[in-house]
């Protein structure tokens, strides 16, 4: 029972962490419909900026966070300008920035590992608190991803809700075409999704920097089950993003209860596959636009 | 770029075919190592190259091996591609001419194995870990006690101690997967109980649950079956949820120290015993330091005495004269005479299996430091 | 009455490589409702796409208050005061109809006149504030045809485009929406170009009409001839 | 000089890899990310028969073959349900499943460790354990290779393939069975790769599961993207750039610490620019392929041409098809309801009504491509309903689309050749087992496509691609296409619509002159004219029921429907 409690809370807490990245990845892919895999290397650039803040040049905590959404923004805006929409203006075959995004994965990638070097970079300035609530155990780093989710995901839906370019996100999601009849701009919509996902996975980094400490290799898992968690809510679904990615922690955490753990990276693609095949559309998606 | 690549491949053949008989003494002795040197687990990649780096260079500023100098030619197996690793291999021989080859990892291993028995290339490893390696070709060598071993002296301190639950996690890979196999029969020979055994992946970020589970199972103490960093990362996650048990592993690295902060206090661990007090090892700990900047990692140390090894193969064979420079000439070599000097301290002696018999010991985090406790038996 | 605020000289275009309109000149005068008829494939859509900037013409001209505009982003267009409703779901069917309504003053520069345009718009489609909060792909087929339009009106256009408001729609439907585009017409003076296969309920309500044929226009005038059946089988 | 060697075995497998995993996506349009997993489960057959039970090459291959093409039959099957994003997403998923289920099955297939210890391939008492003796052997295979997938691409099968591709209700239309199709092309294409994935592991004696990820997918499925889709040689070439680029990069020196990352920069910046520089692929599928000698003009014209209008019987007027009770409804909405309809031989039918008044619904119903609710539909007094659309095409009922649905990607000929019923080619195996027979077909089948093509005026457009055609060209080739089926019953989805004088004229008397021949046709159309000059009797259609049937004359004339029909 304690065990099942404890798995509840650690799905809650994964389930945030994947959702947050669900968000980030899922508004950039439901408003440009660009599977953007660079969104792995630009979170890890985040972790390496703030990392580099902090650690190497002493700036507070916050300041660091700052730098890596600076960071993460500006190659998220730069990878749409420079990379996806020349593709666009082309009207290249639609797997062909797909192609261009993994070059552009690998060479981000590698980019990080020649200037910031191999191994893991931790912040030490950082100590994470322990709590006890009962028989349950978490941690300061655990309720900040929790927090940062409610905080940034309720900051982005008092956007979309609220303010006229959040709006337009949303209308660009929906109908495209319907949204330049209307007098949308969507390049510029285009480079505001990709500054707002880009923006939304720095925390996520620095959270990761400061739990487990930053590698070159973290933004493979990040783009992964940030993916992953926004095929199994529904594409061109914030809301589906964060159910996602709360019951892909679920189920990788709950899920082990009984099965053994080497399963437990198949198990979210079970979850996919099955989801995928019973309910083509997502927990929470539309039906795919054509 | 096809032909680009073919001509520029087959103007290279023609320079190198031009020095194929070797009947005389080679200009230099070329060394090749194939390393992790991007993926995943490139930080092994950039200690062990370091470590190869610094040894060549100290031999050849003595003169190299009898006047002639060595040299090392690095390729990158993307952190444990059993084909890059063969890609490498045979680069390595047409374009290197080399016979002998530093190795690490198990698949790349495994999979240049053959090509080392059919070509008589000499291979050395001194990080993959796995019990699949051992035995697959008489030319490979191993100087690090293989994973298995470090798992059985682990759990036969923690037999010593008296704690008969154990829970344990390990990596799902060939490494992880060989010292469980290993290590659990001897355990239940033992006595012990294994309460929970869980699996992570490599470089996974999220293992509360498996660190949950162990806890459910109310052990003794945990086994860390586990390599850098993730040691750091699976203590700290332990103690952050409350496992206050004695915990055990089989390895300790600057960057699972980082990771695990102080949290790594009482941590205790089996490992090839290196030490500097020695001279030669406190030599290389000081030149390593100098040139960069860093405390030498177990993993630098296996292949800075790796080059050594080999050069010290070489002299024998040389000594013995006739078409002395040959991968499986050099193999014999180590087979016939197995007794060379550790920077670990003494020497090492290789078995017939291949692997160096090294001190292993019981060390402890103690206040930040690791303290070496006493040398434990290997049986 | 017979000034042109939008006009369309020998315009062409087509996808690709092919061409659809072959050419057409017509002008809306301010102030009227100008009807195009023509069945299915005739050209009719392809030609006002091309005169909101949708697509690029091939070739030809358009031009708008007397300026060019040809081949203009529809953004620039809006922002000019031209609106569009186009055939079928002219809505974002995931919003509720606020948002829509909302969304369809995006150029607006001061959103502190929606709100009264907005009144002006319930006012015209009264079910439209009662479903405010309805999500819009919910809504009937047409109450989603009011909506399309009462987005096109909440930037306060010059010009009105709608292609086929008709389709898909029960004829008392239609009747309802024909009405209220002369409602628009007489009220805002809005310059309404419309295109319709329904003749018998556009026809009233249109001030000029025109027929298109296989890209071209082959009668344009007064409407009323139009209602002769005979005439029409022979134009269609 | 091994290394260069070993380089082209490597090079070999890829060109294996890439060409059938090109079948799937440059050709079918099928884009699933398994290919990988297709791969390492044909190595692993290889090394698991050849350690464990010690079978000799090439059992162990061929068994790899057989049970991977079975693998490759269960990922199709989703395939058949799932399309577009959705087949991505399920392969992916299948493809990390497989990996992780080779990891974890530890005893089968050694876990991470692998299975070491494969031997060498022995031939003639040679043993082929250098890259210099493998490299003949994988040459050899990745032409075989090569070949079979090229016979398949360019076979009659290929050729529907590619009618899939660009439009799969089109190409059942034209009496393809699409899961027929899908089924065999995943098979081969599983197959093929693990023709490979068994060369691998006696080539490297060793397998693991590192080299089967996804990232293994994703690196053939970048040769395939660089080489051009739909081109096989494109496969080849991206096969032989992605295995050589890096190697090139080698010679690039550079500090050892950086030097492979940096090289994987350089790689990664390449590839992009190859994109930006061509999009399409190096090599872009080809403007157009000549079917066999094409356009042999003259020759059997007459021959041909009596057999494509050739009905059984003649225009007497007798029901052939008929619609009794069709019933439709989609969700809340009706969309046909009470429908009854009988066509006659030799008689034009045809079907007007204003937009959504349940037309194309009526078409959707007889041709199977919607099934009704409730009702009868009767083949020459054989029940119909319930079949597939390709076995309705196939028994004689034919129907063209509104919105046309031409292969845009193929040329004109092919459009039509595609379309012709009883190709024996069609079934993949002949393409091998009787190539004479299916290319003489083929030879034939491209004589009566010309044929066809003459008919409607189209013989000097044969070898452009449909997407260059003017619309009206288009319509022609949409009859073009519909005639070639052979079918007895035609059902024109608005045939003539936005064509201009001159083309009606063109057009009118090619569907009048199917109708005395003896042919059933059936029309939809807004055009007045077209239905007084055509039809023998009209049904006018209004919210999903018959308001009327009679004679073209009658219809309009009645004051009533003309109100509904222009409202």
């Amino acid at each position: 029972m304690d065990l099942a409690l404890q798995l509840l809370v650690n799905g809650v807490i994964t389930g945030s962490h994947y959702a947050l990245l669900g968000v980030g990845f899922g508004i950039i892919f439901a408003t440009t419909r660009i599977v953007h895999f660079a969104y792995g290397p630009i979170f890890t650039v985040a972790a390496y900026m703030a990392w580099y803040s902090a650690a190497m040049l002493g700036l507070p905590i916050p300041v660091a966070l700052l730098i890596a959404i600076l960071a993460a923004v500006l190659l998220g805006v730069g990878s749409y300008v420079l990379l996806y929409e020349p593709f666009e203006k082309r009207q290249a075959p639609h797997l062909v920035p797909l192609i261009a995004s993994l070059g552009l994965y690998i060479v981000l990638e590698n980019l990080v590992g020649i200037i910031f070097g191999s191994g893991v970079r931790v912040v030490r300035e950082f100590t994470n608190g322990i709590h006890f609530m009962g028989p349950v155990f978490f941690t300061t780093i655990h309720i900040w991803q929790v927090v940062v989710l409610v905080v940034l995901g309720g900051a982005l839906a008092v956007f979309l809700r609220w303010t006229s370019y959040g709006k337009a996100v949303l209308a660009m999601t929906d109908n495209p075409e319907m949204a330049r009849i209307i007098g949308i701009d969507t390049r510029k919509v285009a480079i505001l999704v990709f500054a707002i996902g880009s923006a939304i996975s720095a925390p996520s980094a620095v959270l990761i920097l400061l739990k487990d400490g930053a590698t070159t290799h973290m933004g493979f898992l990040a783009v992964f089950m940030a993916f992953v968690a926004v095929i199994v809510g529904g594409i061109g679904s914030i809301k589906g993003a964060v159910i996602g990615g709360f019951a892909l922690g679920m189920v990788e955490s709950l899920g082990m209860l009984r099965i053994p753990t080497e399963w437990q990276s198949s198990i979210a693609f079970m979850l996919l596959f099955l989801v995928v095949l019973l309910r083509p559309q997502g927990l929470f998606g539309a039906a795919m636009r054509r | 770029m096809r032909r680009e690549l073919l001509g520029l491949a087959a103007a290279s053949l023609v320079a190198f075919a031009a020095a194929d008989s070797r009947a005389e003494d080679p200009e230099k002795f070329t060394i090749g190592a194939i390393l992790a040197m991007s993926g995943s687990g490139d930080w092994y990649g950039k200690v062990m190259s370091a470590g190869i780096e610094l040894a060549v260079e100290e031999i050849n500023a003595e003169g190299g091996i009898d006047g002639i100098p060595l040299e090392a030619v690095f390729e990158d197996h993307k952190s444990g591609i059993a084909r890059e690793g063969v890609n490498a291999i045979n680069r390595l021989i047409n374009m290197h001419d080399v016979q002998a080859v530093f190795s690490s990892f198990s698949p790349p291993t495994i999979a240049i194995a053959p090509i080392a028995d059919e070509q008589g290339i000499l291979v050395v490893n001194g990080g993959g870990v796995s019990t699949a390696m051992v035995g697959i070709s008489d030319n490979l060598f191993h100087n690090r006690s293989l994973a298995s071993d470090l798992g059985r002296a682990a759990v036969a301190f923690a037999d010593e101690e008296g704690w008969s639950r154990m829970a344990q996690i390990a990596w799902r890979t060939d490494a992880g997967e060989s010292i469980i196999s290993e290590v659990e029969p001897y355990w239940e020979e033992l006595g012990g109980e294994v309460v929970a055994t869980e699996w992570m992946d490599q470089g996974a970020t999220n293992i509360d649950t498996q660190i949950a589970k162990m806890r459910t199972a109310n052990p003794d103490f945990l086994a860390l079956w586990l390599f850098s960093p993730d040691p750091g990362m699976a203590m700290r996650r332990a103690r952050e949820f409350g496992i206050d048990v004695p915990v055990v592993g089989v390895e300790y690295t600057a960057d699972v120290a980082e990771i695990g902060g102080d949290h790594m206090e009482g941590y205790y661990y089996t490992s090839d015993y290196f030490t500097p007090t020695d001279d030669w090892s406190q030599r290389f700990q000081e030149a390593y330091r100098e040139r960069y900047g860093e405390d030498p990692e177990f993993y630098a140390a296996n292949y800075y005495e790796g080059v050594y090894l080999i050069a010290e193969a070489i002299r024998r064979a040389r000594a013995e004269g006739g078409d002395y420079y040959d991968g499986a000439n050099l193999a014999r070599i180590i087979r016939e005479q197995p007794t060379y000097p550790s920077v670990y301290g003494g020497e090492m002696t290789f078995q017939d299996n291949g692997v160096a018999q090294k001190r292993v010991a019981l060390f402890q985090i103690q206040d930040g430091e690791s303290e070496f406790q006493r040398y434990l038996d290997l049986e | 009455m017979s000034t042109a605020i939008l006009e369309a000289r020998d315009l062409c275009a087509g996808y690709g490589k092919k061409q659809i309109v072959n050419g057409v000149s017509l002008s809306l005068n301010t102030g009227e409702v100008l009807l195009i008829l023509g069945h299915n494939g005739a050209g009719k859509t392809t030609f006002v796409r091309a005169l909101f900037g949708l697509m690029t013409p091939m070739a030809g001209q358009v031009l708008y208050e007397g300026k060019e505009i040809t081949g203009r982003k529809p953004a620039a267009n809006v922002a000019d005061g031209i609106a569009f409703v186009p055939q079928g779901h002219g809505i974002f069917r995931s919003l509720s109809v606020h948002d829509n309504l909302e969304l369809g003053g995006f150029v607006e520069p001061d959103k502190s006149v929606l709100p009264q345009r907005l009144e002006q718009i319930n006012g015209l489609f009264p079910i439209l504030k009662e479903r405010a909060s309805q999500t819009a792909g919910t809504l009937s087929g047409g109450q989603q045809q009011m909506l399309a339009i009462g987005m096109a009106l909440m930037h306060e256009p010059r010009v009105l485009i709608l292609d086929e408001p008709s389709i898909g729609l029960a004829p008392n439907l239609v009747e309802r929406v024909m009405s209220s585009i002369t409602e628009i017409n007489q009220r805002f003076g809005t310059s309404i170009l419309i295109i319709e296969q329904n003749v018998p309920l556009s026809l009233p309500i249109a001030h000029r009409a025109a027929v298109i044929k296989t890209g071209e226009v082959v009668y344009e005038g007064a409407p009323e001839p139009l209602q002769d059946h005979v005439k029409l089988m022979q134009l269609f | 000089m091994e290394y260069i060697l070993h380089i082209l075995v490597m090079a070999s497998l890829y060109v294996i890899l890439a060409t059938s995993f090109n079948l799937l996506i440059g050709f079918a349009g099928l884009f699933a990310l398994s290919h990988a997993a297709f791969y390492g489960l044909g190595a692993y057959v290889t090394a698991i028969l050849t350690t464990s039970l010690g079978m000799p090459f090439p059992i162990p291959l061929i068994a790899g073959v057989a049970f991977v093409a079975a693998v490759g039959v269960l990922v199709a099957l989703p395939a058949i349900r799932v399309s577009g994003e959705y087949l991505v997403i399920i392969s992916l998923a299948l493809q990390i499943i497989v990996v992780e289920v080779i990891l974890n099955w530890r005893g089968l297939t050694g876990g991470g460790d692998g299975i070491a210890g494969i031997p060498n391939i022995t031939i003639f008492g040679g043993r082929l354990s250098s890259p210099g003796t493998f490299l003949p052997l994988a040459v050899a295979f990745a032409a075989g290779c090569f070949w079979i997938a090229w016979r398949l691409a360019h076979s009659p099968f290929g050729r529907a393939l590619r009618a899939m591709r660009e439009n799969a209700s089109a190409a059942q239309a034209c009496g393809k069975d699409l899961v027929y199709m899908k089924l065999t092309v995943f098979a081969f294409a599983a197959g093929l790769a693990s023709i490979a994935g068994g060369l691998y592991a006696h080539y490297f004696n060793y397998v693991g599961p590192d080299g089967f990820t996804i990232d293994e997918t994703i690196y053939i499925l970048a040769m395939v993207i660089l080489g051009g889709t739909g081109n096989l040689w494109g496969s080849v070439v991206g096969a032989l750039v992605l295995v050589g680029l890096p190697e090139a990069l080698k010679f690039i020196n550079m500090p050892v610490d950086i030097a492979d990352k940096a090289r994987l920069v350089i790689y990664g910046a390449l590839l992009i620019l190859i994109l930006r520089i061509r999009p399409e692929g190096i090599l872009p599928e080809p403007q157009s392929r000549s079917v066999t000698a094409t356009a042999t003009a003259g020759g059997s014209q007459g021959k041909a041409q009596e057999t494509l209008l050739k009905a059984e019987g003649s225009a007497d007027a007798q029901p052939i098809l008929e619609g009794r009770g069709l019933h439709k409804s989609f969700g809340g909405i009706t969309a046909v309801s009470g429908f009854d309809i009988v066509m006659r031989r030799g008689q034009v039918t045809g079907l007007i009504g204003p937009n959504g008044a349940g037309k194309t619904t009526a078409f959707n119903l007889l041709t199977g491509f919607l099934k009704p609710d409730e009702g009868e539909i009767r083949y020459k007094d054989k029940s119909i309903a319930g079949l597939k659309p390709h076995q309705i095409v196939g028994a004689g009922v034919a129907r063209s689309f509104q919105d046309l649905r031409l292969f845009t990607k193929m040329t004109v000929l092919e459009n039509v050749v595609v379309a012709l019923p009883r190709q024996s080619g069609d079934n993949v195996f002949k393409a091998y087992f009787a190539p004479r027979q299916v290319a003489r077909e083929e030879r034939e089948n491209a004589e009566r496509a010309m044929e066809v093509l003459r008919f409607v005026g189209l013989e000097d457009k044969a070898d452009e691609r449909a997407e260059n055609l003017s619309y009206a060209e288009e319509k022609l080739l949409v009859v073009a296409r519909l005639l070639a089926t052979g079918a007895e019953v035609l059902l024109f989805d608005e045939p003539l619509s936005g064509l201009d004088g001159n083309a009606l004229q063109e057009i009118f008397p090619v569907i009048r002159r199917l109708a005395e021949e003896g042919k059933t046709i059936c029309i939809i159309e807004h055009n007045l004219d077209v239905i007084k000059t055509l039809c023998d009797t009209v049904y006018f259609l209004d919210e999903g029921h018959t308001m009327a049937v009679g004679s073209p004359d009658e219809l309009m004339n009645d004051p009533e429907l003309a109100e509904r029909y222009f409202k």
